[in-house]
């Protein structure tokens, strides 16, 4: 921490970025914060509880406003700024990468592919919750899916606390908002929550790099991360592309291999 | 009026029945999944009285976050409206609200009453009574008694239970209220003398509202708001949550030539909220929006219906996903 | 219930006028003949219609309260809501909520010259204003009305604009942005500012009511100090997104004023006192 | 009480799929007439909203179809499409939606009977299933207000 701490001092006082993107102490847990200047970045923090995707904050163009940052990015967080990289969201030359590996090292990134190989290097966060929730949802017959599914998402009230925590939901206008067609009915009830949240789900794909953030960030303690993550795992076993790989290449749904699998089709 | 009773635990459960079987819907806390809500009972052993507080607000009982303002049916150039019927409306029972949530619905009321007559509103209103429970316990996010409440503020409320020894002090406050412990006045003892302070939780005032208030008046252009917000992410989770936001958006439900026009929740974070066909917008960054939130609540409804627009219940600080929390905010203004 | 505030009033489109580009004008009548009779409105004011099946949107009440029998909306076919009301034909049912919000105070402007200034599509707000004071001629002085539109195709109520022009007692500017002129176009090239400094009205004894696009209003109004007129003397329409018109929905608000309800007539005065959320 | 009729919307590609049908009924081939057939320019234009739409306003079984693999009039919009359903019958499934309901196919131009072939046994097969009533429930939101005043 301290490393990272001094690091981020260097950075600010040198001029080198104009503001550092991190988490610092919040009410109950870590949050995000966010230093321009030498004299706060005592205030930064990075542990496992850092869990939130700061990648998130990368596209606010007002908070950005053309500036050169850096950011702390947890594993999670690391994938997400090489989708955002992958979609042309980024400039290389404006941002700075940071992380601290699982033995506490600090890691200073200069350039997108060394991120890539990190994450290939380092193990991947384990979610173990999520793990059994999946299994116990597969065990359980379609009938019951829909009853659990249909349960949980007849609460959401479309706050889009979920679209606003994802760092891949920056699109300027939502497909929830579009309105010529009306794609998708924009008033909470069960049906038209279930159409949001398979539609946010499926504009995931392939560039999802599985965090939870959505599902962390749900007030009403959805656990919307499991649709994602599901999309995460029908790409790895269908396309044999892992998330790693995802997020490097051209979108999985815009690319194709004439050998995909095909057995559902008559 | 006021008039007060005493009543166990058991005689409450035995009331709560009653009123069940006499086909009152209770609304009352319950568990949903990790966290605590309120939900429909049809036993009290479901209900939760040992919570902080519920993830959402009582507001939807009267406001409900999807709800039909009229049909239409078209029939070539002729059209055919179908307005709803108020007696369609249940009579409701919200069970175990906290003071803040009762004394949230004088906000909502003078919104949807200052000047032109939201009957819908009024007509799910007057179809509920209200019993709450006073706090004997808070959190770090509870701020009621720096915005004019209390852990055993009557406001609002038609019954006011506060747990004392095995049972609670009943305060009977309103004709409804009455009215709905009249349903078994068996279950309701003489009162027993209770001193209702001893058992509220002790919250110290955290700021000062004139002072915030003052502050806010001239602070339209300050940079606090674009500092305050920067973390905001822009959802909506806050203004959902909060029992005194009452931004919606009216919506066409279309089938063919059948539909309805629906009015759902809305908040006044999101960017699309103010934005106008042209792509002109009013309040086109976050901290405006985050700035419009606060003055909302605490200049502008104080300023035009008499009446702060926070009851300091701390939901959309535990809510928000970035820890955007209100109070911190509202303090560092104070100071 | 009762008296349900969000119900529309059923109105027949009597007549359609297509105004220039994807700009409609509706004539409409109410088919509850008593609300027809128990109707009135003042200048200014404005209202909900809806296409059933789409939403609702917001427009000035276009047509003068001195016509009565029916109510006018001039609108351009821009979203989701003006587009099917385009679709819609003479003999066809919209809806209508209103007369909503505050008035033109044209009591207090009897005996004064009035200066009409309006681009683009905000000639309909004004419409209803200058036809009241056409309607009711000997009430005021000077009338004196500067119109203009990015191009010659794009000016609105050509006929009338016509009626005006060959009147003796108005006197009508017309003007077109550059480039938006035809070779017989025989009004004004320029926007709007510059076309009033140039014409340099007197700020004597006069009321400016000035309409357009926000980049107008922001232009005109320094023209209009630097010619000497009080803030207080010019008044202008806010047209923020509106969802109720009844004060409620929380979109239009300006500071703690709602457009809905406040205005949507402001003078300059009460601009100067109100921050930019508009 | 009736027989239950399935309602089945088939979404199917205008070169192959939509030719295929046309030669199904002038082969004067019988077969059954449940099926509305949306016709598109591709299956790749096949929105997934579309389905879930359809189930919405009363669809009980679903069928898309189009080019066979490599014969796309647009070279490639059949492999895109597919690589979607995947995905998206993973979800569904995940879901609990029945994707038993939807068949997928591939049908050219010349094959009119395999084009009744399909219709029918999804017919039938729907038919088996019965109708979707538990997928439309969820979508009608006044019968859920009572539940969802305080979900909400």
């Amino acid at each position: 921490m301290d490393e990272l701490r001094k690091k981020a001092t260097e950075l600010l006082q040198s001029g080198d970025v104009q503001m550092v993107i991190g988490y610092e102490k919040g009410t109950k847990g870590p949050r995000p914060c966010f230093i321009s200047v030498p004299e706060e970045a005592h205030k930064l923090i990075f542990d496992e509880q850092c869990t939130g995707n700061l990648a998130v904050y990368l596209t606010h163009k007002d908070l950005i406003a053309g500036q050169k940052v850096a950011i702390t990015a947890s594993y999670f967080a690391l994938r997400s700024i090489l989708r955002l990289f992958t979609e042309n969201q980024l400039q290389a030359d404006r941002l700075v990468v940071l992380t601290v590996s699982v033995d506490k090292q600090l890691i200073v990134f200069t350039a997108v592919d060394d991120i890539a190989a990190y994450l290939q290097s380092a193990p991947v966060p384990k979610r173990e919750d999520d793990a059994a929730l999946i299994a116990r949802l597969e065990a359980i017959s379609r009938e019951e899916r829909w009853a659990f599914w249909t349960e949980e998402l007849s609460k959401c009230f479309k706050c889009y606390a979920c679209r606003a925590a994802c760092p891949m939901c920056y699109c300027n206008k939502c497909i929830v908002e579009e309105n010529r067609p009306q794609w998708i009915q924009p008033w909470a009830s069960t049906l038209a929550n279930v159409e949001w949240h398979i539609n946010r789900a499926m504009h995931m794909t392939g560039r999802c790099s599985d965090c939870g953030a959505c599902g962390a960030a749900c007030p009403l303690g959805l656990p919307i991360h499991l649709l994602t993550r599901r999309i995460v795992q029908e790409v790895q076993e269908n396309f044999g592309i892992g998330a790693n790989e995802a997020v490097q290449k051209d979108n999985v749904l815009s690319t194709f291999k004439p050998e995909d699998k095909e057995n559902f089709i008559r | 009026m006021m008039e007060k009773r005493y009543i166990s635990l058991i005689s409450l459960k035995r009331w709560l029945e009653k009123l069940n079987n006499d086909g009152k819907h209770i609304y009352a806390p319950v568990h949903k999944g990790e966290k605590i809500d309120f939900g429909r009972i049809s036993s009290t052993d479901e209900i939760s009285f040992d919570h902080v507080q519920t993830t959402q607000s009582a507001k939807s009982v009267a406001f409900p976050r999807t709800e039909v303002l009229f049909s239409y049916e078209k029939e070539k150039h002729n059209v055919r409206l179908g307005n709803p019927a108020s007696d369609s409306i249940p009579e409701s029972v919200v069970f175990g609200l906290h003071p803040c949530d009762a004394a949230g619905f004088d906000p909502l009321s003078a919104i949807f009453n200052w000047d032109y007559k939201d009957e819908l509103y009024n007509a799910r209103k007057e179809h509920t009574t209200l019993v709450s429970i006073s706090c004997t316990k808070s959190d770090e996010y509870c701020f009621c008694t720096s915005v004019n409440g209390g852990p055993g503020n009557t406001t609002g409320s038609d019954i006011l239970l506060t747990p004392v020894e095995e049972g609670f002090l009943a305060e009977i406050l309103t004709e409804k209220g009455e009215t709905l412990m009249k349903a078994d006045e068996t279950c309701f003892e003489p009162d027993r003398g209770s001193v209702k302070e001893d058992y509220l939780v002790k919250l110290p005032k955290k700021f000062d509202l004139k002072t915030v208030q003052q502050r806010l008046n001239s602070a339209f252009e300050s940079p606090v708001w674009k500092a305050q917000s920067q973390r905001c992410i822009g959802c909506g989770a806050c203004a959902f949550v909060c029992p005194t936001c009452a931004c919606f958006d009216i919506q066409e439900d279309a089938h063919g030539d059948k539909g309805k026009r629906l009015r759902c929740w809305d908040s006044c974070g999101f960017t699309l909220f103010t934005q106008h066909t042209s792509g002109h917008n009013p309040r086109e960054t976050q901290s405006q929006r985050w700035r419009q939130r606060l003055l909302h609540k605490f200049s502008y409804m104080p300023d035009r219906l008499s009446v702060v627009g926070c009851t300091g219940c701390g939901r959309c600080s535990r809510a928000c996903p970035v820890d955007m929390n209100l109070l911190e905010h509202l303090i560092s203004l104070n100071n | 219930m009762d008296s349900n505030i969000y119900l529309p009033h059923l109105m027949t489109i009597e007549k359609i006028t297509q105004e220039a580009p994807g700009v409609k004008t509706f004539r409409l009548k109410f088919q509850d003949g008593q609300t027809a009779s128990s109707f009135s409105f003042k200048a200014g004011q404005f209202g909900e219609y809806s296409a059933f099946g789409e939403g609702e949107s917001t427009f000035c009440i276009a047509s003068s309260p001195t016509r009565k029998g029916y109510i006018e909306c001039t609108f351009r076919e821009a979203g989701k809501v003006t587009s099917s009301l385009a679709r819609l034909e003479e003999g066809d049912t919209m809806g209508f909520r209103g007369p909503f919000g505050n008035t033109f105070p044209m009591d207090q402007w009897k005996g004064k010259n009035l200066l009409f200034i309006a681009g683009g599509i905000a000639l309909p707000p004004m419409r209803c204003v200058i036809w009241n004071s056409l309607d009711t001629r000997e009430s005021f002085k000077d009338i004196t009305i500067v119109y203009g539109a990015r191009s010659v195709v794009d000016l609105v109520y050509k006929h009338e604009l016509e009626e005006w022009n060959l009147r003796e007692d108005v006197r009508l500017v017309t003007t077109v942005d550059p480039g938006g002129d035809t070779p017989d176009w025989k009004g004004e090239v320029g926007f709007v500012p510059s076309v009033v400094e140039k014409l340099s009205p007197s700020p004597e004894n006069t009321i400016a009511i000035v309409c357009g696009p926000p980049v107008m209003i922001k232009f005109t109004f320094p023209v209009l100090h630097k010619l000497g007129f009080a803030p207080e003397n010019i008044y202008t329409t806010l047209e923020n997104r509106m969802k109720c018109g009844v004060g409620k929905c929380g979109r239009c608000n300006v500071g703690k004023l709602y457009v809905c309800k406040d205005g949507p007539v402001f003078t300059g005065a009460q601009l100067q006192e109100l921050p930019a959320e508009y | 009480m009736s027989e239950f009729e399935p309602k089945i919307v088939a979404f199917v590609c205008n070169w192959c799929t939509y030719a295929g049908a046309d030669l199904t009924g002038t082969s004067r081939m019988k077969y059954a007439s449940n099926v509305k057939i949306v016709r598109f320019p591709c299956t790749g234009r096949i929105d997934f909203m579309l389905l879930l739409k359809a189930f919405a306003e009363g669809a009980d079984g679903i069928i898309v179809s189009g080019c066979h693999p490599n014969d796309c009039h647009y070279t490639s919009g059949n492999f895109h499409a597919r690589r979607r359903w995947v995905v998206f019958r993973g979800l569904l499934d995940f879901m609990g939606i029945d994707v038993k309901r939807i068949q997928f196919s591939w049908v050219s131009a010349a094959e009119g009977a395999k084009w009744a072939e399909i219709v029918n046994s999804t017919v039938a097969a729907i038919r088996e299933l019965g109708p979707y009533i538990e997928y439309r429930k969820a979508a009608d939101y006044l019968a859920q207000q009572e539940k969802e005043v305080f979900n909400g």
